[in-house]
């Protein structure tokens, strides 16, 4: 069963996933928000690659731009939000390490365990010449209510994620009864109104 | 589509990617060199190698408690992954590397700029680098939607998100005809990608030179030169998705497809010089309710083309 | 080693010129920046850009200090250099990059010392920089700036500096307020005016404006030259580089001797102008820009039309506020903004003492 | 994949050498303090960042994992017929009303 290139891929994935699991450490023993958050980009990124071996280049791909784009926005609130953000002044950034290990180790047993129990299938056709097409395919067709259904989600999460994050909100702006012409706003934005 | 010959199945990987990263430098010379003539309207220059030996020749600097780590990795990122973007470009009717998703994946080598800009702009620890690298945060929150959009609609039109696939899909009309709103979102949102021109508040004057205020010989010369690259990789991607690649009469598909690459560095150079920067407080507001909006119709309008079997 | 001296000399063959003009030095810089452009050597806008730093006239000591610490921060191949009044331009540059060329002065002050005689000025008056004592070029063996005033700031040093302080920030947190300076050397900025800015992100939230030095009895130069000056400065600022070359290139025309260049400069300026005014692009990014919300007109976009007005010599310079007004006016206002807003006011040089009193 | 890390090797290769070019050719590293326009600094400048548009990172986020459904949708569109459309831009529709609302909450402006 074991081939060439899949002693290859094996190294590849095992290197990548040790290399993930250290930058995740990582994010726990550096001082500085900066560094903390692209530790962790730099885990999901090496999880990417391990796609990107397993030949998911879309999968993979698409992994390393989310989590990019969502890593650097973390940064910016990580920044905002967190006392001595650069980790000049030396601070320890870790709390309730106890309890934090029980749980830690408690879910690497429960997720190991996990691999070795549960009986993964085995395939049975040939590996699809375009994987992407493939899940084009089940989004659109029998997984057609999960997207829907995610759809709505995001649109409650922009809704309830702007409400709570704006201070002023349309009624600061066009006034109590929503009849003003212009927006109220200290600072203009790009249209005309 | 099937079976597509890579560049690095036909010449090997290694001599594949060599020409790969010298086109890109070629390219990325190009642009540089059109920026320059064009902002100096006809005086003399500084050209772009004898600027790189100059930066070559240059002490790098270093500031009272820099993050020194992650400013290297975001100057060394920044060329790296406007090397890595060449990737799925293709020359003449190949591309290095090819797989199911390559329009991601220059989607993608654009993404992680944000991170490797950012860093440059928080490794000195200085304020204007600082505020810099924010801007173009804000800046990216404006622009990455309607690039991915504008890509999605090449990929949509050609059924596939191979970039040899899309050029092949051109045979009979370039997408630019059924598609002009996403070529001219498509080259704006590299503009900005490369903060350069119209999009240049990541690097601007009122910041008195932003990410790069604090970087000086081969510091400066990595996220110079991978601006440029990326510039450069936009054009020949905007060929490659929009113009029909290589295809044209008379001449040999790769000099068709190098005449209309400089023809699309020089128009975006001449273009983009012509305007003032596009503040990003004004340009997100503009980006999400006028442009988004302007480009999924345009997507809307390719997808009922693509069921009414236009594409062939 | 001869490969390295002509390598050397090749890459070098155009340096970038970092030019400090003092208050008063206009005409002086338009000749400078009119031979640079001429040679195609490019002005620098940082110390991290620069290979000669060029500075014209008598800075005062306020701006001297302040040359001194941008010297320091100039990587090597560097050299420094004077340039006075009625001094031959093409000459002094040949003889900066023959200097350039020829190397040595690596000296640098570490920046912990830089620091270590910074400090007291700071806290003395933040207004006025005498920057006697913070000679760049002695470090006065005073290595002790790590150890030094940890306590006065009540918060603890790293490197040589404190970390920024918290304050109440528009949205109802507390985040940090960051003490920066803009000026007195900053590209596209009236060199010798200091802004000491208290910034939350991108914002600033105090503003307090002041010349390094008491301005000197200079001669006026022609009111449009000064005008297309300023609104190369402004259009530099609002990211126009080309319509900046233009209106710089219309002012060197305008000074001419040689009539055909005048009037050839005469119908530049009017081009540009219309097109400035024209552009909907510009007043779209402008519009409002820098204008409290309460007040009506257009803001900065109001003041380039007024500097498109007399830089075709149709109208009088616009008036430069004072400074306690225009100082007023940066708080609350975008980083950007404020340098529009800088730009557009163009404040003139006034007595140190005049406008604290 | 050979290709590709032959890339990236390469591109590595390249960022290398030209660090190691700039030793050989440059004076070492100047040990200097951050710009801030002539004036030496009075704080560190890495500091909690305030930064003003962070009400658009939430409509940014949600709406940006669309793309995931979007690329592969691009690709099966000509064979899943004018449903695959439909579905797809009724997505698009529900998010833009999303937009719609935010835009009128003025959190596309910069307070």
């Amino acid at each position: 069963m074991l081939t060439a290139s899949t002693g290859w891929l094996l190294a590849a994935a095992a290197v990548l996933g040790v290399l993930s699991v250290a930058s995740g450490v990582a994010v726990f023993v550096v001082d500085s928000m900066a560094r903390a958050t692209f530790a962790l980009l730099g885990s999901f990124l090496a999880v990417a690659a391990v796609l990107l071996a397993l030949d998911l280049a879309y999968l993979a791909v698409v992994t390393a731009l989310m989590m990019t784009i969502e890593m650097a926005i973390m940064a910016v609130f990580m920044i905002a939000f967190m006392m001595n953000p650069a980790g000049l002044v030396p601070m320890s950034m870790v709390h309730n390490t106890r309890g934090s290990a029980v749980v830690g180790a408690g879910a690497f047993v429960v997720l190991t365990a996990g691999i070795w129990l549960v009986d993964w299938p085995v395939r049975r056709t040939a590996v699809p010449a375009d994987p992407t097409r493939q899940l084009g395919e089940a989004l659109m067709g029998s997984h057609m209510l999960v997207m829907l259904g995610i759809g709505v989600a995001l649109f409650a999460t922009i809704l309830a994620g702007t409400l709570l994050a704006t201070a002023r909100g349309r009624y600061d702006r066009f006034g109590p009864d929503l009849t003003a012409h212009r927006p109220a706003d200290p600072v203009r934005g790009g249209l005309a109104r | 589509m099937g079976e597509t010959a890579t560049l690095a199945d036909a010449w090997g990987a290694v001599p594949a990617a060599l020409v790969v990263v010298a086109v890109a430098l070629a390219l990325g010379w190009a642009v540089t060199a059109t920026d320059r003539a064009v902002l100096a309207g006809g005086g003399p220059v500084p050209g772009p190698g004898r600027d790189a030996a100059r930066l070559l020749l240059e002490q790098r600097r270093t500031t009272p408690a820099p993050d020194r780590l992650l400013w290297r990795l975001g100057c060394a990122g920044v060329a790296v992954l406007a090397l890595a973007s060449w990737a799925v470009v293709p020359l003449g009717s190949r591309s290095l590397w090819s797989t199911s998703a390559d329009l991601v994946w220059f989607n993608a080598a654009e993404a992680v700029l944000w991170a490797a800009v950012w860093l440059v702009g928080w490794g000195p620890n200085a304020f204007a680098a600082l505020t810099g690298g924010y801007r173009f945060l804000a800046q990216g929150l404006a622009y990455e939607l309607p690039l991915m959009f504008a890509l999605i609609t090449a990929g949509l039109a050609a059924g596939s998100l191979r970039t040899t696939d899309v050029v092949a899909a051109q045979a009979g009309l370039w997408f630019v005809v059924t598609m002009p709103v996403a070529f001219v979102v498509f080259l704006a949102a590299a503009a900005a990608f490369a903060f350069w021109g119209p999009f240049d508040a990541p690097a601007g004057t009122d910041v008195a030179g932003g990410v790069t205020s604090e970087l000086s010989g081969v510091d400066r010369l990595l996220v110079s030169a991978g601006r440029a690259v990326f510039l450069g990789a936009a054009a020949a991607m905007a060929v490659a998705l929009f113009l029909g690649g290589g295809a044209g009469p008379w001449l040999p598909g790769p000099v068709w497809q190098l005449v209309k690459t400089l023809a699309v560095v020089a128009l975006l150079v001449r273009a983009g010089r012509r305007l003032p920067l596009l503040r990003p407080d004004r340009a997100v507001e503009v980006a999400w309710v006028v442009v988004i909006p302007v480009v999924l119709l345009q997507a809307l309008v390719v997808a009922v083309l693509v069921l009414a079997g236009f594409y062939g | 080693m001869d490969l390295t001296t002509r390598l050397r000399a090749w890459a070098l063959a155009r340096p970038r010129v970092l030019v400090v003009d003092p208050p008063g030095s206009d005409p002086l810089r338009w000749a400078v920046e009119e031979e640079l452009d001429r040679r195609g050597w490019p002005r620098a806008a940082v110390p991290a850009g620069t290979d000669v730093l060029l500075v014209l006239g008598e800075p005062g000591p306020g701006l001297a200090a302040a040359v001194d610490v941008l010297w320091t921060q100039v990587p090597a191949p560097r050299h420094r250099a004077r340039l006075l009044a009625g001094a031959e331009v093409a000459a002094a540059l040949d003889a900066a990059r023959a200097a350039l060329l020829a190397g040595g002065d690596a000296d640098r002050p570490d920046p912990e010392a830089l620091l270590g005689s910074g400090e007291e000025d700071g806290d003395e008056d933040p207004g006025a920089d005498d920057g006697s004592d913070e000679d760049a070029d002695e470090p006065d063996g005073d290595h002790g700036g790590m150890d030094h005033g940890g306590m006065d700031h009540g918060g603890m040093e790293v490197a040589g500096l404190p970390m920024a302080q918290t304050g109440p920030d528009r949205d109802g947190l507390e985040l940090d307020v960051l003490a920066v300076s803009l000026g007195p050397v900053l590209p596209a900025w009236p060199t010798g005016l200091v802004l000491r800015a208290e910034v939350q992100g991108d914002v600033v939230t105090g503003a307090e404006l002041s010349w390094t030095d008491d301005p000197p009895q200079a001669a006026d130069p022609d009111p449009q030259r000064l005008a297309l000056d300023r609104l190369a400065r402004l259009l530099e600022v609002a990211g126009w580089p080309a319509a900046a070359r233009d209106a710089r290139r219309a002012r060197d025309g305008l000074g001419s001797a040689d009539p055909d260049r005048v009037v050839a400069a005469g119908a530049l300026a009017a081009a540009l102008t219309r097109r400035v005014r024209r552009s909907r692009t510009l007043a779209w990014s402008l519009r409002g820009a820098g204008r409290p919300a309460d007040e009506p007109g257009e803001g900065v976009l109001d003041l380039v039309r007024d500097w498109c007005a007399a830089a075709t010599g149709d109208a009088p310079p616009p008036a430069g506020a004072p400074l306690d007004a225009l100082a007023g006016r940066l708080e609350g206002a975008e980083l950007g903004s404020a340098r529009l807003l800088v730009a557009a006011r163009a404040p003139a040089p006034v007595p140190v003492g005049a406008d604290r009193g | 994949m050979i290709a590709l890390l032959s890339l990236l090797g390469l591109a590595g290769a390249l960022v290398v050498t030209l660090y190691g070019a700039s030793r050989v050719l440059s004076a070492p590293v100047a040990r200097v303090l951050p710009y801030e326009s002539g004036m030496l600094p009075q704080q560190h400048a890495v500091s909690r960042y305030h930064a003003r548009w962070y009400a658009v990172t939430i409509l940014f986020l949600a709406f940006d994992m669309e793309m995931v459904f979007m690329y592969p949708w691009a690709v099966v569109v000509a064979d899943m017929g004018a449903t695959a459309v439909v579905e797809m831009f009724g997505f698009l529709l529900v998010l833009l009303v999303g937009v719609v609302y935010v835009w009128r909450e003025g959190a596309l402006r910069w307070t």
